[in-house]
């Protein structure tokens, strides 16, 4: 693929907490392109948050970016100066926070909060930026009437949505979307999903749809990266890892869901929990949790390696085979 | 001494230059307030007697005899001692113009004898006062009057003299003399022009018309505000103020080395007594009280508790240096033991009287076996008193007897002094013109119901032979017999010891003679210094006051 | 970079090596972990060494006399002696053993009835809630002033202990209202609700599962009303309202100031009280920054905070922004 | 509506029981009015006149009486006489009090906001700086100060031995009071210490208060999206942090107020300031019955009518608090 | 089913609440004419959007709220005239499993006491020794091994999984008999929701215990409960067994909830132009869905449609049917 928008290199993240420096992301690779959803899962704590907040360089103290490049069409976000910094903010990578409730200002009326993002990159007067917001509203389906509304005023749905446009003020070439939907119900999600594609597909913004929810992502997303403890475990477009799961930990989440067809079967999920990040592992992070896992898992790192073209994993058991079904089903 | 100063004060005139603004400090408030009724002591009397009115007679306290005559200009006592005629000065008028006459006298007395919470100071007989000595007072002509007593009595004239009279023309219309603010006082005094009024400042001016033509010799008055001793220290220290008398423990260090022309002299003043509740043990017991005084270490009292400022007092007579020409020193002389410091002797006798350590405790216990303890009242503010006690309560503590300091605030620790259920309080004696007045306060036998008590009798006790000697001083005018009397007197407290004698208060007085000459000073004492209400003679004492040289070419200048 | 060597050069590679202090409850390793805190409470336990040393530390009485007055420092006074001729050292010690005792009283009392009536007030709520809201603003009106005279003129004079229950009875106001608020933010978590449902009884969970939950602001109340009655209690004996015979720091100063001490310059009449005061207040004020701390780990000044901002410099790469 | 006209009734019912307070809090101390003017003339008055004049005070009849007589009184809008200052009326004296008190505590009130709330700000926003770890604990260290000690020291300092500064009173008292330049300048100098004073020791509570708040803030979502947003630092700390931040202080200002004409006793003794704690003190110690009604009853007005604005400000200040809900 | 297998029972139940800004005041009706039933060994799933009144429901069986119509049948008997001495049996019998379980723990108690406390509250045990014990049965049980190092962390040592653990043994220590679980695994990861489910799924078969079970998954509901009911806007619109719900859905809100699952594959045809919750006024008249009803008929806007039985265990409010 040529048109890369943004290209992740050995990223790590690290908090600095009461116990020590904890690593919540380490070494992280991938790229996405122009114009793709390319989707980030995992559970919970895992790391996805933080990989977003890095690429949009939002990242403040006790949290800090220790080592690798997040290059946008080729320039690396993390050495940008001040000026560079703030022109490339929401007109170039915009965001859309997990929980709207808590991502707008209370006592700032939705307006301004939007005029806000518009005025702070172009030179534009209070009118034509209110007219402007009044057209993103529209866009997103919310009543341009209601313009000068508190945040509470509004339902959880409606305000993702003005987040949503908000995101989309500046025609941004990138939006990250930080589990945009995980607070609101399926119907308002559905909704909400619905209008984010009608719109990607619209205006053709490459989007990092972050959330936990693996059936939701198959769903809506190109590609899909799987992170587990801070590493990426695995990658590739959505339909491969739905339906061929390379990763035991992919396997094992994509298990964890009931099913609304088929049996009733009862279900195993995960047993284990995460390992701690202020400690340095040695080798897979999901060995201790792995029914496949042997001996050597425990003590050798597992790099990512290519299975096929734009799929990639991180295990030493499963990689192996793996590649040669592929290569006999492509071969057949 | 005395005489060379009135002379020297005369000698001076004609060579005193006119004008100034003197500035004083009489007494502390935190505002001002627009009210010149002299006999309103919440405010106006401080500033409207002496300087804006004045009274028929100013006693010089400090020279018996040297008396200042003021509106009146003398007086005869009836030969049955129950009348007495006053002559007023002639040719006074009220600050308005109008003639000052036996009228306004005497309708000042009408109005305080009608209204018995107008305080004139007059010692009335009315229905609330059945014992008053003056029973009524008549015009004879313009420029006499005739005061009626009750009872035959030689020194009426200390209790008129001290009358401010007011203009009749004027007051006839106020409704009530309490509550009226008199803000334009109309008056006879030498200051009777209220001057740029706000209530951080005022001034009273000169009154044109005078009775004394020439006098004063300044032009104004100028009483700012202060509302505490820090403050009126910090401010005299700078040199800002011309007159006043606060209480100071260091003037040197506090005040003198702030400017160079900072001046102060503290005569003594009135007695600081402690008062023991004699109606009840162990205070009732004589050798107790003679014990108690002798316990106390007046020495360090005076030069460490009071910080040197108080003045010794030679008997236990409780009084002092104020009165010491009254002295007679020689019957006295047996008594003094009771003033020297002498623990061992005070041990002595409480051991022979029973006053012993019954139940171990180890303090002493009174003879019936009941233990002693017992608190010393005093307010709390009143640092050297305080002081004061608490040297009495360490004597008393040295000795075996269970003394501690109990300070109060200063109104509940007033309140305390008429309800007669207290232990030891340190009291003043309230000086007059003779010692007589201090006594006869002393030994009042009113006000001595059961749980009652005065201000000035709170030691409870009730000694005949006092009141007697005191009634016969009061119906001679005879100063040799006086004195005799009053050594009857002196003997009698000497020997019963109702009160324990402490020191002689310091009368607080300070001046800065950088801008006015004239001063009362320790050479030159011709009158009592003190600027604070009640000392008449500061009506005396501003009228002798005049601008010095230099200053008055500073005030050209500007 | 790998996760070790980046702890390695941050040097925070072996921090959980100090035995004794990792066993400590967490809310106590944290405070153990701030230098303010510690300081402050070390400031706290020297004074109070020092107050109950007091008849060790100095031979010379506090109330009596013991030589010439307004003796400047020297090696018998340490710091001198007062207008009448007391040691002001010995009043120094002396006096913080009343006036520490008067300040934890008072601050222990109102916190007390603060808590107690606050907590009431949150978790019962209604015409309670409105009935002790009420008292509690009224409180708040009323002046300590008058109070102290009034109740001193019940028991004879204003001693230290008198002024402190005063302060502690007019100075409970604002720990209720805080602690009312923020029962009233606990009172209806799910934890409160379980308990309930639970059948604990009331008592209980006031005690048991509220105010645990409070700790800090209860114990930042008590601290910050201890502060307010010793510097009330000072000042209140400053301006004459007190038993000027009890030795306290606050009646140190008001016979500095009666005698003038400053101006006849005898600073060390003055300055000691007003230096202990300062002292005692910044000790309390260095512990309550630390429980604030503890009750809000965003608060925490973070250990390495300086090496990781060094280390991001030198490698270029972003600090908040 | 409900929920104001329920505050209303609940600051009148605190009202009267503070009305009532007030008028038995001064009578429960010993002595009286009439006794204390003796004390004060060390006895020059006899008791004849004495016990007339407490009846000219009104202190005779019962309690009870009285208590009906001054409540009549109020409901006229008569303090009553102050009997320090007889026969002023007690309103008089405390209004004079309570202008000059409102001038030096108020401005000192929102002086020590206004910087407190700027340092705080300035201490959360570039936490771990130079200026926060060494000005957050000093400031804060300051505030356990007596006014006491700092107004003594300033006074000896700046006063006395400098000599930069009056040593004491609210203005020049050689000038006329008026609206005029010269004694507006001398108000302002001689406000100068009196002010720094009160400003240096209440600095550091709001600037502690306003610090943790914005340091909580900070970490909030909507200041991570306004981050994202590229606002510039300046917008955000002061559109969306420190309007949220200031929620709080602005309450807590408002209570403060409440307070304001308690007066500041210590620093007006210190410098002769003609405020209300000094009038207060010595109408306590003359038992100055008025004077000590009229000031209580003012200061729980204001502190009562300041519960209330705060409350009202919140409601206003903050959207979300409008709209409530409770059980039926 | 019928009502006299029911263990807990509700009834044409209606809750209002008062809600509204100052100056306008309104009142909400959160449950309109509800009845439910919960039976021995049986969970009933409560499916619906936010807002729906799920919760209301749960906590107007734990007794947190009283109905404004209708009553609640205990083993056949109302519950309207309680006395406080049943209140308490009331209230160990049924139990409440909340959603949050960050905030249903107490944070500054210790695991142990708090499984200990409703054991000796309950008088389930009557010493301390005895309670520790049974503590520690009760967290293995719910497989927190090994137990007694749990019992002595705080909350905030354990992961979300292992908090509703305790939250669940905290619910057994009394043992109920019926458990009220609101959205219990709604806040926890994907790999540990299955976990809880399948612990309550056992302690539902092998104790017999009756579920409420609150969710807005309806796979898990699938998954976990016997029979589903789903509210819309505080009204029951449909309920039945979980397989006929989610197999063959009737309800127009049903099928749209149904539509909207991802993976679920149909492209949502229904998807409603206005998604806020319908107007609630005690007095509104007809259909809350009808609003958004794609289907909606002129009655709608009129009647309320009553329940219709349409199969043996499948009822449904609609007037399409
Ligand atoms: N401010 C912080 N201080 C310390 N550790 C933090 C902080 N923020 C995040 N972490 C840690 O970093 C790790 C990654 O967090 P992150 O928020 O990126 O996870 P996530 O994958 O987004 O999880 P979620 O799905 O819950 O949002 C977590 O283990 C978390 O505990
Ligand atoms: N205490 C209350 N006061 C006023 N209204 C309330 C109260 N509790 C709940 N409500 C209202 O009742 C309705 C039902 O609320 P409920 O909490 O039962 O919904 P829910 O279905 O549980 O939603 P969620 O899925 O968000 O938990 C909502 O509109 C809510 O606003
Ligand atoms: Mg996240
Ligand atoms: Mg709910």
């Amino acid at each position: 693929m040529t048109d890369v928008l943004l290209s992740i290199r050995n990223l790590c993240v690290d908090y600095l907490t009461d116990a020590g420096v904890a690593r919540a992301v380490d070494d992280i690779s991938f790229d996405i392109r122009a114009g793709e959803v390319f989707g980030l899962a995992g559970e919970s704590g895992c790391g996805k948050s933080t990989t977003a907040f890095a690429i949009a360089r939002l990242i403040r103290m006790p949290g800090f970016v220790s080592d690798g490049e997040v290059l946008f069409e080729g320039e690396d976000v993390l050495r940008m100066d001040a000026k560079r910094l703030r022109a490339f903010r929401w007109a170039q990578t915009s965001v859309v926070l997990q929980s709207a409730m808590n991502a707008l200002n209370p006592v700032i009326r939705v307006s301004e909060q939007v005029c806000d993002a518009i005025r702070a990159h172009q030179r534009v007067n209070e009118d034509q930026a209110r007219s402007r917001t009044r057209e993103l509203f529209a866009l997103v389906g919310i009543d341009p009437g209601r313009l000068d509304d508190y945040p509470h005023q509004f339902s959880g749905g409606m305000r993702q949505r003005i987040c949503i446009a908000m995101a989309l003020a500046l025609r941004p070439r990138l939006i990250i979307m930080d589990e945009p939907t995980t607070a609101l119900d399926v119907v308002v999600q559905r909704d909400i999903i619905g209008k984010i594609s009608a719109l990607q597909r619209e205006f053709g913004f490459s989007v990092l749809f972050i959330s936990h929810d693996l059936g939701l992502m198959l769903e809506f997303c190109d590609r899909i990266g799987v992170m587990y403890a801070g590493r990426l475990v695995e990658a590739g477009t959505a339909r491969q890892v739905g339906e061929q799961p390379a990763h035991p930990y992919t396997q094992a989440l994509l298990r964890s869901f009931p099913s609304l067809c088929g049996p009733r079967r009862r279900l195993q999920g995960i047993p284990g929990a995460p390992p701690r990040l202020t400690e340095s592992i040695a080798g897979c992070a999901f060995a201790p949790r792995c029914e496949k896992a042997e001996s050597t898992c425990l003590t050798q790192t597992q790099a990512l390696a290519s299975l096929t073209e734009g799929r990639v994993v991180a295990c030493a058991r499963v990689s192996r085979p793996l590649v040669a079904t592929t290569q006999t089903a492509e071969v057949s | 001494l005395a005489l060379t100063a009135s002379v020297q004060a005369a000698e001076a005139d004609q060579n005193r230059i006119h004008g100034g603004e003197l500035v004083l400090a009489p007494t502390q408030t935190n505002a001002h307030v627009r009210n010149f009724n002299p006999y309103n002591f919440s405010v106006g009397a401080f500033y409207a007697q002496d300087f804006i009115y004045e009274p028929l007679w100013i006693y010089n306290i400090a020279h018996p005899g040297q008396d200042f005559p003021r509106l009146a200009v003398s007086f005869e006592t009836a030969d049955d001692l129950r009348s007495i005629t006053y002559h007023l000065r002639p040719g006074v008028k009220w600050s308005d113009g109008q003639p000052f006459s036996a009228d306004d006298v005497v309708f000042t007395f009408e109005l305080a004898k009608s209204h018995p919470a107008f305080p004139v100071g007059l010692d009335i007989q009315s229905d609330s006062n059945p014992n008053g000595l003056i029973v009524s007072m008549e015009k004879i002509d313009d420029l006499t009057f005739v005061a009626r007593l009750s009872k035959p009595s030689a020194l009426a004239h200390e209790h008129i003299g001290v009358m401010y009279p007011l203009p009749r023309h004027i007051w006839k219309d106020v409704q009530d003399p309490t509550t009226f603010a008199n803000p334009e006082p109309v008056a006879t005094g030498p200051f009777t022009e209220v001057r740029s009024f706000s209530m951080s400042q005022f001034k009273v001016c000169r009154n044109e018309k005078y009775w004394d033509a020439g006098k004063p010799y300044i032009d104004c008055l100028k009483f700012p505000q202060y509302s505490g001793n820090d403050q009126t220290m910090l401010a005299a220290r700078a040199g800002k103020i011309d007159w006043l008398g606060d209480g100071m423990s260091d003037p040197e260090k506090t005040y003198v080395n702030g400017d160079k022309h900072n001046k102060y002299w503290f005569p003594a003043g009135a007695n600081a007594n402690l008062h023991l509740n004699t109606r009840k043990a162990p205070f009732n017991s004589l050798p107790f009280r003679q014990a108690f005084s002798m316990a106390l270490n007046r020495r360090f009292i005076l030069d460490v508790a009071t910080f040197g400022l108080t003045t010794e007092t030679q008997f236990p007579i409780g009084t002092g240096e104020l009165y010491k020409d009254w002295y007679d020193a020689q019957a006295l002389q047996p008594y003094r033991y009771l003033m020297e410091y002498n623990p061992k002797r005070a041990k002595a006798l409480l051991d022979d009287n029973g006053f012993v350590d019954r139940d171990g405790d180890g303090w002493r216990d009174n003879p019936d076996g009941s233990s002693i303890e017992f608190k010393l009242a005093v307010p709390s503010g009143w640092s050297d008193w305080v002081n004061t006690m608490m040297t009495v309560s360490e004597n008393l503590r040295d000795i075996g007897v269970n003394a501690h300091l109990s300070t109060q605030d200063e109104s509940t620790w007033f309140a305390g002094t008429t309800q007669g259920d207290f232990d030891v309080y340190i009291m003043w004696t309230k000086p007059s013109a003779t010692p007589h007045g201090t006594y006869s306060l002393m030994f009042a036998t009113d006000g001595l119901a059961e749980g009652r008590r005065l201000e000035q009798n709170m030691h409870g006790m009730v000694i005949p032979e006092i009141n007697q000697a005191l009634d016969k001083f009061a119906q001679t005018q005879d100063r040799t017999e006086q004195k005799k009397w009053l050594t009857q007197v002196h003997k009698q407290v000497a020997e019963k010891l109702p009160v324990i004698t402490l020191f002689a208060n310091p009368d607080w007085y300070q001046y800065n003679d950088s801008r006015f000459q004239g001063w009362v000073t320790q050479d030159n004492p011709y009158v009592r210094p003190m600027l604070h209400l009640g000392v008449p003679e500061r009506g005396v004492h501003v009228l002798n006051l005049s601008l010095r040289k230099e200053a008055a070419a500073q005030v050209a200048r500007q | 970079m790998k996760l070790h060597d980046l702890q390695v050069e941050l040097g925070l590679d072996n921090l959980q090596t100090d035995g004794l202090l990792h066993r400590a409850p967490a809310p106590l390793r944290v405070f153990l972990a701030d230098k303010r805190g510690v300081a402050g409470l070390l400031i706290l336990l020297l004074l109070t060494v020092a107050a109950l040393g007091a008849p060790w530390l100095t031979e010379f009485p506090p109330d009596r006399m013991s030589a010439m007055p307004h003796l400047p420092p020297d090696g018998d006074h340490w710091l001198g002696t007062t207008r009448m001729g007391k040691d002001v050292f010995a009043q120094l010690l002396y006096g913080a053993q009343a006036s520490l005792t008067v300040g934890l009283l008072a601050g222990a009392l109102a916190t007390l009835i603060g808590v107690f009536v606050g907590m009431c007030a949150g978790y019962f709520g209604g015409r309670l809630d409105d009935v002790i809201s009420f008292i509690v603003n009224v409180a708040l009106v009323i002046p300590a002033l008058p109070l102290i005279i009034v109740i001193a003129s019940f028991v004879d004079s204003a001693s230290p202990m008198v002024i402190g229950l005063v302060l502690a009875a007019t100075g409970w106001g604002w720990t209720a209202r805080i602690i009312r608020a923020q029962t009233l933010q606990i009172r209806h978590k799910d934890f409160i609700l379980a308990a309930q449902l639970l059948n604990e009884p009331w008592w209980r969970i006031l005690a048991a599962h509220i105010l645990p939950n409070m700790l800090s602001l209860v114990v930042s109340g008590f601290v910050l009303t201890t502060i307010y009655a010793i510097l009330a209690e000072a000042g209140l004996e400053f301006i004459g309202l007190g038993d000027p015979s009890a030795v306290t720091w606050g009646t140190i100063l008001f016979w500095g100031q009666q005698n003038s001490a400053l101006q006849v310059g005898a600073w060390w009449e003055i300055l000691p009280a007003c230096f202990a005061i300062m002292l005692t207040g910044a000790a309390l004020v260095l512990i309550n920054f630390t429980v604030d701390e503890i009750a809000n780990p965003l608060l925490r000044k973070r250990r390495g905070e300086k090496a990781v901002i060094a280390y991001l410099r030198k490698k270029g790469l972003p600090v908040n922004d | 509506m409900r929920f104001i006209l329920r505050r209303l009734g609940f600051y009148c019912a605190a009202f009267a029981v503070a009305l009532t307070l007030n008028f038995f809090i001064p009578r429960l101390m010993p002595g009286d009015p009439a006794a204390t003017l003796f004390v004060s003339l060390r006895g020059r008055m006899s008791q004849q006149s004495l016990d007339a004049m407490r009846a000219a005070y009104g202190f005779d009849g019962s309690l009870w009486d009285q208590f009906v007589a001054y409540v009549i009184r109020l409901l006229h809008g008569d303090l009553g006489v102050s009997t320090v200052n007889f026969p002023q009326p007690a309103s008089e004296m405390l209004l004079y009090a309570a202008g000059w008190t409102l001038f030096l505590v108020g401005v000192a009130t929102l002086l020590s906001f206004v910087v407190g709330i700027l340092f705080g700000m300035l201490a959360a926003w570039r936490r771990g700086s130079f200026f926060d770890t060494l000005f957050t604990p000093v400031n804060v260290m300051l505030n356990a100060f007596t006014p006491a000690v700092v107004a003594l020291l300033l006074l000896y300092g700046f006063a006395l031995q400098l000599e930069w500064f009056p040593l004491g009173r609210a203005y020049n008292i050689d000038l006329e009071p008026g609206w005029n330049m010269a004694f507006m300048g001398s108000v302002l100098y001689h406000s100068v210490l009196p002010l720094a004073s009160l400003v240096i020791i209440a600095i550091g509570g709001w600037h502690l208060s306003m610090r943790n708040t914005m340091i909580n803030l900070l970490n909030e979502d909507y200041i991570t999206l306004a981050r994202a947003k590229g606002l510039s630092g300046r917008r955000i700390l002061f559109r969306y942090a420190a309007r949220n931040a200031m929620l709080p202080q602005i309450t807590s200002l408002a209570l403060t107020f409440g307070f304001v004409l308690g007066g500041a006793l210590i620093t007006e003794v210190v410098f002769n300031y003609p405020g209300l704690g000094k009038f207060t003190l010595a109408a306590i110690e003359k038992r100055d019955y008025a004077f000590i009604q009229g000031q209580l009853l003012l200061l729980t007005f204001t502190v009562l009518l300041a519960n209330l604005i705060a409350d009202l400000l919140n409601l206003l200040l903050d959207p979300r608090l409008r709209d409530r809900s409770e059980l039926a | 089913m019928t009502s006299e297998s029911a263990l807990l029972r509700m009834e044409n139940v209606s809750l209002d609440f008062k809600t509204g800004t100052w100056g306008r005041r309104s009142v909400l009706r959160a449950l309109r004419d509800v009845s439910l039933s919960l039976r021995l060994g049986k969970a009933l799933a409560l499916v619906g959007e936010s807002g729906s009144g799920k919760s209301t429901c749960a906590r107007l069986l734990s007794g947190l709220h009283q109905p404004t119509a209708g009553d609640i049948y205990w083993r056949g008997a109302g519950l309207g005239q309680r006395k406080s001495k049943e209140t308490a049996a009331y209230r160990r019998s049924v139990q409440m499993i909340f959603q949050d379980p960050f905030s249903s723990l107490n944070p500054a108690l210790s695991i142990g006491y708090q499984i200990e406390r409703p054991l000796l509250a309950n008088g389930v045990v009557d010493n301390a020794a005895d309670a520790a014990r049974q503590a520690r049965i009760l967290l293995e049980r719910v497989g927190l091994h090994p137990a007694d190092e749990t019992a002595a962390k705080r909350p905030h040592e354990l992961s979300g999984g292992q908090r509703q653990r305790v939250a669940i043994a905290r619910a057994l220590a009394v043992k109920p008999e019926v458990i009220l679980a609101d959205e219990p695994t709604s806040m926890l990861d994907v790999s540990v929701r299955i976990g809880i489910l399948n612990l309550l799924l056992d302690l539902k078969q092998e104790q017999g215990i009756a579920f409420l079970f609150i969710t807005h998954d309806l796979a898990s509901a699938r998954y976990f409960a016997d029979d589903i009911a789903v509210l819309y806007g505080g009204s029951l619109v449909e309920q039945g067994d979980s397989e006929a719900i989610t197999q063959n859905p009737q309800h127009p809100y049903t099928r749209l909830l149904l539509n909207s699952i991802p993976g679920a594959g149909d492209n949502p045809s229904t998807a409603p132009a206005q998604t806020d919750a319908p107007m609630r006024q005690p007095d509104a008249k007809g259909c809350p869905f009808v609003h958004r009803c794609p289907q909606a008929l002129a009655e709608c806007r009129e009647v309320m449609p009553a329940l219709r039985q349409l199969a043996d265990n499948h009822a449904i409010r609609c007037h399409l049917y």
